[in-house]
């Protein structure tokens, strides 16, 4: 049980405007927008330029607090860098995870293949975007969906059938953990399986 | 800025709406203000554009500087000028009248009740001064919706009434749509000047027939022609007093206004009266509608559904005087959509006062509300006259006018219709003004004491409004040969006779 | 009903097919409708306006008239929305539910005397009771910068590639309508109030009406965007393109407040106080 | 000979009395409301009698208040024909305001001062139609005059006024708009105009069948002259106040509706057109019919007012007959039987108002005796009955002496007959009463010492409107002069 | 290339066909999800960057651009689908839907 | 390349059939979200093909974008419908 | 104009209708509305009329059935037809 | 067989218009649920708005967006090569005033739900009769 639950971005503080205004968030979610905008627009005549430091001027000021908090901040290029690093892998499983249920879904005998099952687990991943990222990791991957995360970090995931459930967490959450710099705690994570 | 008055008539309600939609949310009291100034400025271009065009004849407007088939144009003539001050100068009147009411009605709302009212006086004005045939189903449906808004906030069945309108007034609009797509992908404009120039050799075609038809089912539904009226009466009973005053004399009379300007505009009476072939079976149609409206209103208990009642026997007496195809039919239409909206705004207006005072409109809470209210039934009764058809209230002059069409017309059914109508209209009111004089109210009567003790009035802006209105039938009907000869006529193409 | 709803869908059905043999057939070249009015909207453009999508031109432009009043058609539903279902009166539901952000303990409060909104460490949840879900709230918080970027982009772009004030402002709209179904009702509401979304509809339309005005007070017609060049010093065809522009981020601003005006009456069912 | 004078008299001469309405509303006291009658009506009258020599030398006054419709304005005309209805009207308000003092007062009515706005009213509009150049003013008028008479007659608002008002409207208007207005929109239709010409304006129609239809329309739309199947409004009016009564069927109403027919027959369809198509015989024999029936009728009536109801529907249907027979001397007497019953009715009137509201009795077997204890009033009605008998020394006797004379003139031997059997049946109805009112000894010996005759402002008048009659025997010159300049035109 | 392209298509579009049928054929709404969820998205990306790569053909500023705008609907639609996933899945649970269990 | 396009597209209007049957057939609302899920993602690739149809892709990738951005909304919002309102038949039932 | 593909959609369109209204669950309708709206944006791209297209589909799938589903919310889901 | 197809192409867009509307119209005739009535609406609408686009359809053209290089690859621009704008600019406005309706209607529907506790009509009919 982790006693010291990490504290999670209050949701509730979006929207009403953060107090101490830093100049980070806007800056970068200004930078990532025009980016964005330089893909969309696709004009480089001044008129059009401008017209796109406006809106993204206007967007990250009115929601550049929803883009990143703060806190989102701390070690950041690592972050991004571990993250990049673990998409290829992510694809991998993906692309075998697809296959499964493309055998599956033209299986004559799908129904005997299938047992869908639920399984419960707790992460020991914390933070919210590690959670969610390894959330849809699980989602896109072999025959698991999420169902739900509570707030200690509880998963309850929908497994089409043992072998997909068994895997969990598993290697996924190792890599998201590295990614996110979280190294991993020994005894940590308590496999649960849930019963059906 | 004379040149620029047809937009004007528009655009100042129009953007007034905006102001009084934000007012709403600082300083309520600037609302009634805004909306009477906007529609006020909105009368006076009407009233001046009705002299340009008596002066010079067809006033057209080009917005956004367009020539006609490309851009939108507003066509001012003789047909629609004098429509123009009717409904400017009625939601200006109301507007006054019921600003009451209003407040107290809608407590916390007259912002959005105001915007609305205005864009609905907004959308009819456009309706009636546009002469884009798209331009107009835009207009309409702003008309549409402010009013299923305004109308639902009623007591009682109102906002079913009002969803069922919803349906009823969508399914027309979209007609009207539909038929307008028609001309359209068979003479590739919009503009109803230019689709009338190309519709001469399509007269037979199948499309333009079906188009004229749908145009007219849909025109039909939106203004509660008898078989598909189902929808006014209790959309118009129920609606707020300050709403149904507004709504019931002006949306069914523009509607009429847009059936004729597409008959005679769009389609050309050589098309409507001679190559379609169709006018004894619509004119039948509204002997029906008359009919239909004037037994179910004597079936009524209740003052304003009698009178939504009346309103569908009206809308015969138009379609009927316009199907008829002859000059004193035509006429009769035309002047009868001035006359029964002041007649009807007349009548609503005192069922709102009486509203106002009695909580009640059944024939129960009528009585003795001669007594308690004697300048609102003064001015019932001179609206009442006007409806029967009394001269020298404008009401005669148009009855006049229709049942001289039906004779040349050789339409006797028609004929009947109007005279029966006339007779149930009779009694409709007298049944009613006799509660009010013969029956006591609540408060025992002092024997022959000459004031009534009890006299109650509706507050002073009501009571007078609502006289003005009055005096307004008698004066358009003393006025009305001048209306005649001087607009109607010149509204009417010189190719019927 | 039935019986009678077939039989007047079938008329209606027939004599509408009836009327299809005349048309010219799908797609023909030679159509009235393709040689009337609509070349010279093709042709002429370009030149008149410098804007190549004809859609927009015709739409802000020639037809600008109509535009005006669809926004204010959007608009009229809005204030219309508004004015059917505002309920106002803060009356609190008589529980509060309040989630305790450190530890997820749900706290429930009877009466009135509820929990001040602003407190840092509770989060005011909706009184059917919603989970914990940080999967949804935080993917459509990363999600809806993009979103109105892209709004934005689509109003801005109006002119070369299909899009405008009206696709703008609803997918701007449909931004801040993800917002609240993503958190909640509240939060959308604390980042944009009642009443600055109904100024802002009002201020859209009236951008566009007031831009006619303008037109109007510089000796032009209504909506004749060419008086504009000695405003924004440009020439004319120039003028109308900026013209086109202007009318746009107005439309798109109308669109956008009305599109919330209206999902936040109907969600909360005029109460403002919780929603879908 | 005949000029055309412009002037706003004739329209002065509608709006005195129209004007004197808000004025009497909101006096406060009923003395100052009642002399603004006065004033009104007498302002009134001179304003009529102003035109009267203009009038009697051949002349006109014309005067258009609005445009309605081409060919039918609403425009008002002072002609010979008018000018006595005028004058009678006119003068007879008067007194039957001086005589609604008395009456209204000794019964301490309720809501009087309603009562005499649209009594101002009522005559305005009588006015109207008198003066009215054509059919359209008058029709409008005549509804006016119904409208305005409606709460009149029911002024009791208690169940039978309520059911007499429903009556009187539904006959009055009820015709008026289902007859009259297609006739006349008919007639408009074929003539283009609704003017009244001395030649008629329905010159060119041939068709016989037609032309019946639309006098039968006329004639019948009128429903104030009370011709027989459309006169059942008149007894059933009687609950209004005796005032009302008397301007119902002595003045305003009744000889409305008789002047109208008298309008439509000379300035409509003109006298030509209905001798060369037959169609007087038509009418002629409709309103014998009328005056048999009525006649006989008045006889079985206990009632006194409900009597004379029924003689007035009777003398009406004279009018017509006279006007009918198509003879210039036979349209002389029915005009002129127009002021003649008048003044002779609306002293019968003013008698039983006067009994009523003396003593209370309405029913004619009560009154055995009562000239004995009001022989004033009993006398003015010997008077008034010999008038409406058409007896000497009344002036009754020239209208009924003309009609005579006019059916020898059109040589319709059959209509003498009527004629005469009629004023037998009129001295059947009326001497017993005055009869038995003298001779008869009180029934109720009670009453004898405690009732005397009605209030001054009562008496006055109907000693006023007798002494009238009997002027009128002596002097009919005026009259007869505006009725022979009216048919000769 | 416009080999590869139909290739990648082609796969795609087996991914697709994947889905649709799964959808059809799954017994449960839960299992349905997952064909819904994996193989579409998975479709989607196959197809369309097969797509942004047809489009850089004739290659020039504009179609990059273009291309990047397609790669960016992949991009979206990788973060929207497993998302929506979970929503649907959550909703079912919530709505106290029971899965599907073999044998029964 | 313009035909194997066609061929594609129609290929792909095929399989939006079949997901259509799920989302008229689907035995609970759930099915149909997840048919209609389906069907839109499949129109987000039509939307494209059209585009190359057409030789503008440029200006059909924008709807396709927006498609991608927006189709999500209403499958959340269908989900918090049942968040909220717990139960899937028991409502219609319960009158 | 892509007839092909137009005929197909058309197909879908038409079964996607009748199913909108024949559903007995006011959810489930809304919901195969939204599919239907899609349906129709892609009607419309393939008949070229791509700005049409674009507001269908950020109508279509933004707000016009949230607004359904809002409204579903508040009332019923109940239907008997 | 490519002439079936031809006639087949030259109207069935019609026809389809004709059947969606048709089908709009008889919910909005027929069905007994408000909401069922809103749905039928907005099929009704889409179908005209299939209608005009139908319209618009021309052969052999591209979208009605100018494909117009500024420099060397500016070129005259044909109508016969852009599909027909103005219906689609017709359309855009009928699409945001059936949102606006749908709106509208919505709000009322949440109204009566209000006020009878029911969507159907029968049973509000019933209550209001009953009342």
């Amino acid at each position: 049980m982790n006693s010291m639950p990490v504290k999670p971005s209050p949701p509730g503080k979006i929207g009403r405007g953060s107090p101490k205004k830093s100049p980070l968030p806007f800056l970068a979610s200004f930078v990532l927008l025009f980016l964005l905008w330089v893909v969309l627009s696709g004009r480089f005549d001044a008129f059009h330029i401008i017209l796109g430091l406006i809106s993204c001027a206007l967007v990250a000021h009115f929601s550049s607090d929803l883009l990143f908090s703060p806190e989102d901040f701390q070690g950041m290029p690592r972050k991004a860098v571990g993250f990049l690093a673990y998409l290829p892998w992510l694809l991998y499983q993906i692309f075998l995870a697809n296959l499964h249920l493309l055998r599956l879904s033209f299986h004559p005998r799908m129904k005997y293949l299938i047992d869908p099952y639920i399984v419960r687990f707790r992460t020991r991943l914390r933070g919210d975007m590690a959670r969610i990222t390894f959330a849809n990791s699980i989602t896109l991957t072999p025959g698991t969906i999420t169902i739900s995360i509570s707030l200690d970090g509880d998963f309850k995931v929908h497994a089409i059938d043992r072998k997909c459930g068994e895997a969990l967490p598993g290697e996924m959450e190792e890599r998201i953990a590295r990614a996110f710099g979280q190294m991993a705690v020994e005894g940590a994570a308590l496999n649960r399986n849930g019963k059906r | 800025m004379n040149a620029q008055m047809p937009v004007l008539i528009v655009v100042v309600p129009l953007l007034s709406a905006f102001a009084i939609a934000a007012a709403g949310w600082f300083n309520r009291r600037l609302c009634m203000p805004t909306a009477a100034a906007a529609l006020g400025v909105a009368t006076l271009c009407t009233l001046g554009l009705l002299l340009r065009v008596i002066q010079d004849g067809e006033v057209v407007y080009r917005l956004g500087g367009w020539a006609a088939p490309w851009g939108i144009v507003y066509r001012v003539d003789f047909l629609n000028a004098p429509v123009l001050v009717l409904v400017a100068a009625i939601a200006l009147v109301n507007l006054v009248a019921t600003s009451r009411i209003v407040v107290e009605e809608f407590p916390g709302k007259e912002g959005a009740f105001y915007a609305l009212y205005v864009l609905f006086v907004t959308g009819l004005l456009g309706m009636v001064v546009t002469g884009d045939a798209f331009n107009l189903y835009v207009l309409l449906e702003i008309a549409s919706i402010t009013g299923y808004a305004l109308i639902a906030m009623g007591r009682g069945r109102a906002v079913l009434a009002s969803l069922n309108y919803v349906f009823m007034g969508t399914i027309g609009a979209c007609f009207y749509l539909l038929g307008i797509g028609y001309l359209y992908i068979m003479t590739g404009s919009l503009n109803m000047t230019d689709i009338a120039s190309f519709l001469p050799p399509l007269y037979s075609s199948k499309a333009v027939i079906t188009a004229f038809i749908i145009i007219m089912v849909g025109v039909w539904l939106k203004m509660a022609l008898f078989p598909l009226h189902g929808w006014l009466p209790n959309a118009y009973t129920y609606a707020p007093s300050s709403v149904s005053s507004l709504v019931a004399p002006l949306m069914t009379k523009v509607m009429v206004y847009v059936m004729i300007r597409i008959i005679l505009t769009v389609f050309t009476p050589a098309f409507t009266f001679r190559a379609l072939g169709l006018n004894q079976a619509v004119v039948w149609l509204a002997v029906a509608a008359i009919f239909m409206g004037s037994l179910m209103a004597l079936a009524q208990r209740n003052l304003k559904r009698m009178l939504t009642y009346i309103l569908i026997a009206e809308v015969g007496y138009m379609v009927g005087g316009a199907w008829l195809g002859n000059r004193a039919g035509l006429t009769g239409a035309v002047l009868h959509i001035l006359n029964d909206g002041l007649m009807t705004f007349c009548l609503f207006l005192a069922a709102g006062n009486i509203l106002y005072r009695v909580r009640g409109l059944n024939m129960e809470d009528l009585r003795g509300l001669f007594r308690k209210m004697p300048f609102t039934m003064g001015g019932f009764v001179i609206g009442a006259l006007s409806i029967i058809g009394v001269p020298p209230t404008c009401g005669f002059f148009s009855k006049w006018y229709l049942i001289l069409g039906g004779i040349q017309a050789g339409h006797y059914g028609f004929v009947v219709a109007l005279l029966f109508s006339s007779l149930v209209n009779l009694i409709l009111f007298f049944r009613i003004i006799e509660v009010g004089y013969f029956e006591p109210h609540s408060e025992h009567r002092h024997e022959g004491q000459d004031h009534a003790p009890s006299m109650e009035e509706a507050p002073v802006g009501m009571v007078v409004s609502l006289l003005i209105v009055a005096s307004g039938l008698i004066l358009a009907g003393l006025y009305a040969g001048d209306i005649v000869q001087r607009v109607v006529n010149l509204a009417i193409p010189e190719s019927i006779v | 009903m039935k019986t009678i709803a077939l039989i007047i869908v079938i008329i209606t059905g027939s004599f509408l097919l009836y009327a299809t043999v005349d048309f010219p057939s799908w797609g023909d070249p030679q159509s009235p409708a393709s040689t009337h009015v609509s070349p010279r909207y093709i042709e002429r453009t370009l030149e008149e306006t410098s804007v190549p999508n004809v859609v927009t031109a015709v739409l802000a432009d020639y037809r600008g008239f109509d535009t005006l009043f669809e926004t204010t058609v959007i608009f009229a539903a809005g204030v219309a929305c508004f004015f059917l279902l505002r309920a106002f009166g803060k009356e609190r539901p008589a529980t509060g539910l309040y989630r305790h952000l450190l530890t997820g303990v749900t706290v429930r409060i009877k009466g009135s005397a509820g929990l001040p909104d602003d407190m840092e460490e509770f989060e005011r949840i909706d009184t059917l009771w919603t989970p914990y879900d940080p999967i949804v709230k935080v993917m459509c918080q990363r999600l809806i910068p993009f979103i109105q970027l892209f709004a934005l982009y689509v109003i801005a772009h109006g002119h070369h590639s299909p899009g405008g004030g009206f696709q703008g402002g609803v997918i701007l709209g449909a931004s801040l309508i993800l917002l609240s179904i993503s958190h909640n009702f509240r939060i959308a509401l604390r980042r944009m109030g009642e009443r600055l979304d109904a100024l802002l509809c009002a201020l859209g339309v009236a951008i566009y009406a007031g831009t006619g005005a303008l037109c109007l007070l510089l000796g032009a017609n209504f909506l004749d965007y060419s008086a504009l060049a000695g405003i924004l010093h440009v020439d004319p065809v120039t003028a109308r393109s900026h013209g086109i522009l202007i009318v746009e981020i107005g439309v798109g601003i109308a669109v956008m407040a009305t599109m919330v005006l209206i999902y936040n009456n109907l969600a909360s069912a005029g109460k403002f106080d919780e929603g879908l | 000979m005949m000029d055309t004078a412009i002037s706003a008299k004739p329209l002065l001469a509608v709006l005195v009395s129209l004007c004197v309405v808000p004025v009497l509303a909101y006096s406060r006291s009923p003395n100052v409301r009642e002399g603004w009658t006065f004033v009104a009506g007498l302002l009134k009258l001179l304003i009529v009698a102003s035109m009267v020599p203009t009038v009697l030398k051949g002349n006109r006054i014309e005067w258009t208040i609005a445009r309605f419709l081409p060919g039918a304005d609403l425009a008002l005309r002072v002609d010979p024909l008018g000018m006595l209805l005028a004058l009678v009207s006119s003068s007879l308000w008067i007194v039957t305001s001086a005589y609604s003092i008395g009456y209204m007062r000794g019964l301490k009515e309720h809501s009087q001062t309603r009562y005499y706005c649209f009594f101002a009213l009522a005559l305005s509009a009588t006015v109207g139609v008198a003066f009215s150049a054509n059919l359209l003013t008058a029709y409008l008028f005549y509804e006016m005059l119904s409208f305005a008479t409606y709460p009149l007659v029911t002024h009791h608002q208690d169940r039978e006024a309520r059911i007499s008002g429903r009556k009187y409207l539904a006959y009055i208007v009820g015709a008026s708009i289902g007859l009259v207005l297609p006739a006349m929109l008919v007639t408009y239709q074929l003539a283009g105009t609704l003017e009244f010409r001395s030649g008629g304006i329905l010159g060119q129609v041939n068709s016989h069948s037609l032309l019946m239809v639309l006098l039968l329309l006329f004639v019948f739309g009128f429903a104030k002259a009370a011709i027989m199947p459309l006169h059942a409004w008149l007894p059933a009016a009687m609950v209004a106040p005796t005032p009302v009564s008397a301007l119902l069927h002595a003045v305003a109403v009744v000889k409305v509706g008789a002047f109208c027919i008298l309008r439509v027959i000379t300035g409509i369809f003109g006298r030509e057109l209905l001798l060369a198509q037959h169609l007087g015989v038509i009418l002629c024999i409709i309103a014998s019919f009328t005056i048999l029936t009525a006649s006989l009728i008045a006889l079985s009536q206990d009632e006194l007012k409900r009597r004379l109801a029924f003689s007035t529907i009777s003398q009406l249907s004279y009018i017509v007959l006279g006007a009918a027979l198509l003879s210039p001397k036979a349209m002389t007497g029915g005009m002129v039987h127009i002021a003649m019953h008048a003044f002779g009715k609306i002293t019968l009137f003013f008698c039983a108002g006067a009994i009523y509201v003396a003593t209370g009795i309405q029913k004619i077997r009560e009154m055995d005796g009562i000239g004995r204890r009001m022989p004033i009033t009993m006398a003015a009605f010997f008077i008034g009955s010999l008038s409406v008998i058409g007896l000497p020394p009344t002036g009754g006797l020239f209208s009924k002496w003309y009609m005579a004379l006019g059916t020898l003139q059109a040589h319709q031997w059959v209509f003498l007959v009527v004629l005469l059997l009629s004023s037998l049946l009129n001295a059947a109805y009326f001497l017993p009463i005055v009869y038995k009112a003298f001779f008869c000894p009180p029934q109720e010996p009670t009453f004898e010492h405690t009732s005397t005759e009605a209030p001054i402002w009562c008496l006055i008048p109907l000693v006023i409107t007798a002494s009238c009659s009997i002027v009128l025997f002596f002097y009919p010159g005026p009259f007869f002069k505006l009725a022979e300049l009216a048919v000769l035109k | 290339m416009d080999l590869i392209v139909g290739f990648l298509i082609l796969f795609g579009f087996l991914f697709f066909t994947g889905g649709a049928v799964g959808i059809l054929r799954f017994p449960d709404f839960y299992s349905r999800l997952h064909p819904a969820g994996k193989l579409d998205t998975m479709g989607v990306l196959l197809s369309a960057s097969a797509l942004a790569l047809y489009n850089l053909h004739p290659f020039s500023l504009a179609n990059l651009l273009t291309s990047f705008k397609i790669v960016l609907i992949v991009i979206f639609v990788f973060l929207a689908s497993p998302t929506a996933t979970h929503a649907i899945v959550d909703a079912g649970m919530r709505a106290g839907l029971s899965p599907w269990k073999k044998g029964r | 390349m313009d035909s194997f396009f066609l061929i594609c597209s129609l290929y792909l209007g095929l399989l939006m059939l079949l997901s259509l049957y799920r989302a008229i057939f689907g035995p609970t609302v759930l099915d149909r979200l997840v048919g209609v899920n389906a069907v839109g993602s499949k129109t987000t690739v039509l939307l494209l093909l059209i585009g190359f149809l057409y030789h503008r892709v440029d200006m059909f990738v924008d709807i396709s974008l927006a498609y991608a951005l927006l189709n999500f909304i209403a499958v959340l919002a269908a989900s918090r419908y049942f968040q909220k309102r717990k139960g899937l038949h028991d409502e219609l039932s319960e009158e | 104009m892509i007839w092909q593909l137009d005929l197909l959609v058309l197909t879908l369109v038409v079964l996607c209708g009748i199913g909108a209204i024949m559903v007995r669950d006011l959810l489930g309708a809304a919901i195969l509305f939204s599919a239907y709206s899609f349906l129709m944006c892609l009607l419309w791209s393939i008949m070229g009329a791509v700005d049409v297209a674009f507001t269908e589909a950020s109508v279509g799938a933004g707000v016009s059935t949230v607004f359904f589903i809002a409204a579903v919310f508040h009332t019923t889901r109940r239907t008997k037809d | 067989m490519s002439d079936f197809f031809s006639h087949l192409v030259a109207r069935y867009n019609y026809w389809i218009y004709i059947t969606l509307m048709m089908i709009g119209l008889y919910a909005m005739i027929a069905k007994n649920n408000l909401v069922k009535k809103i749905i039928g609406m907005n099929i009704f609408q889409t179908a005209i708005i299939l209608f005009y686009i139908s319209i618009g359809a021309k052969k052999g053209a591209t979208i009605p967006i100018i494909s117009h290089g500024s420099g060397h690859e500016a070129h005259v621009v044909k109508a016969a090569d852009y599909i027909n704008p103005l219906p689609h600019v017709l359309m855009l406005t009928a699409i945001v005033v059936a949102v606006a309706t749908l709106g509208v209607a919505l709000a009322l529907a949440v109204q009566v739900y209000r006020q009878y506790k029911t969507l159907e009509e029968d049973e509000i009919l019933q209550k209001i009769r009953e009342s």
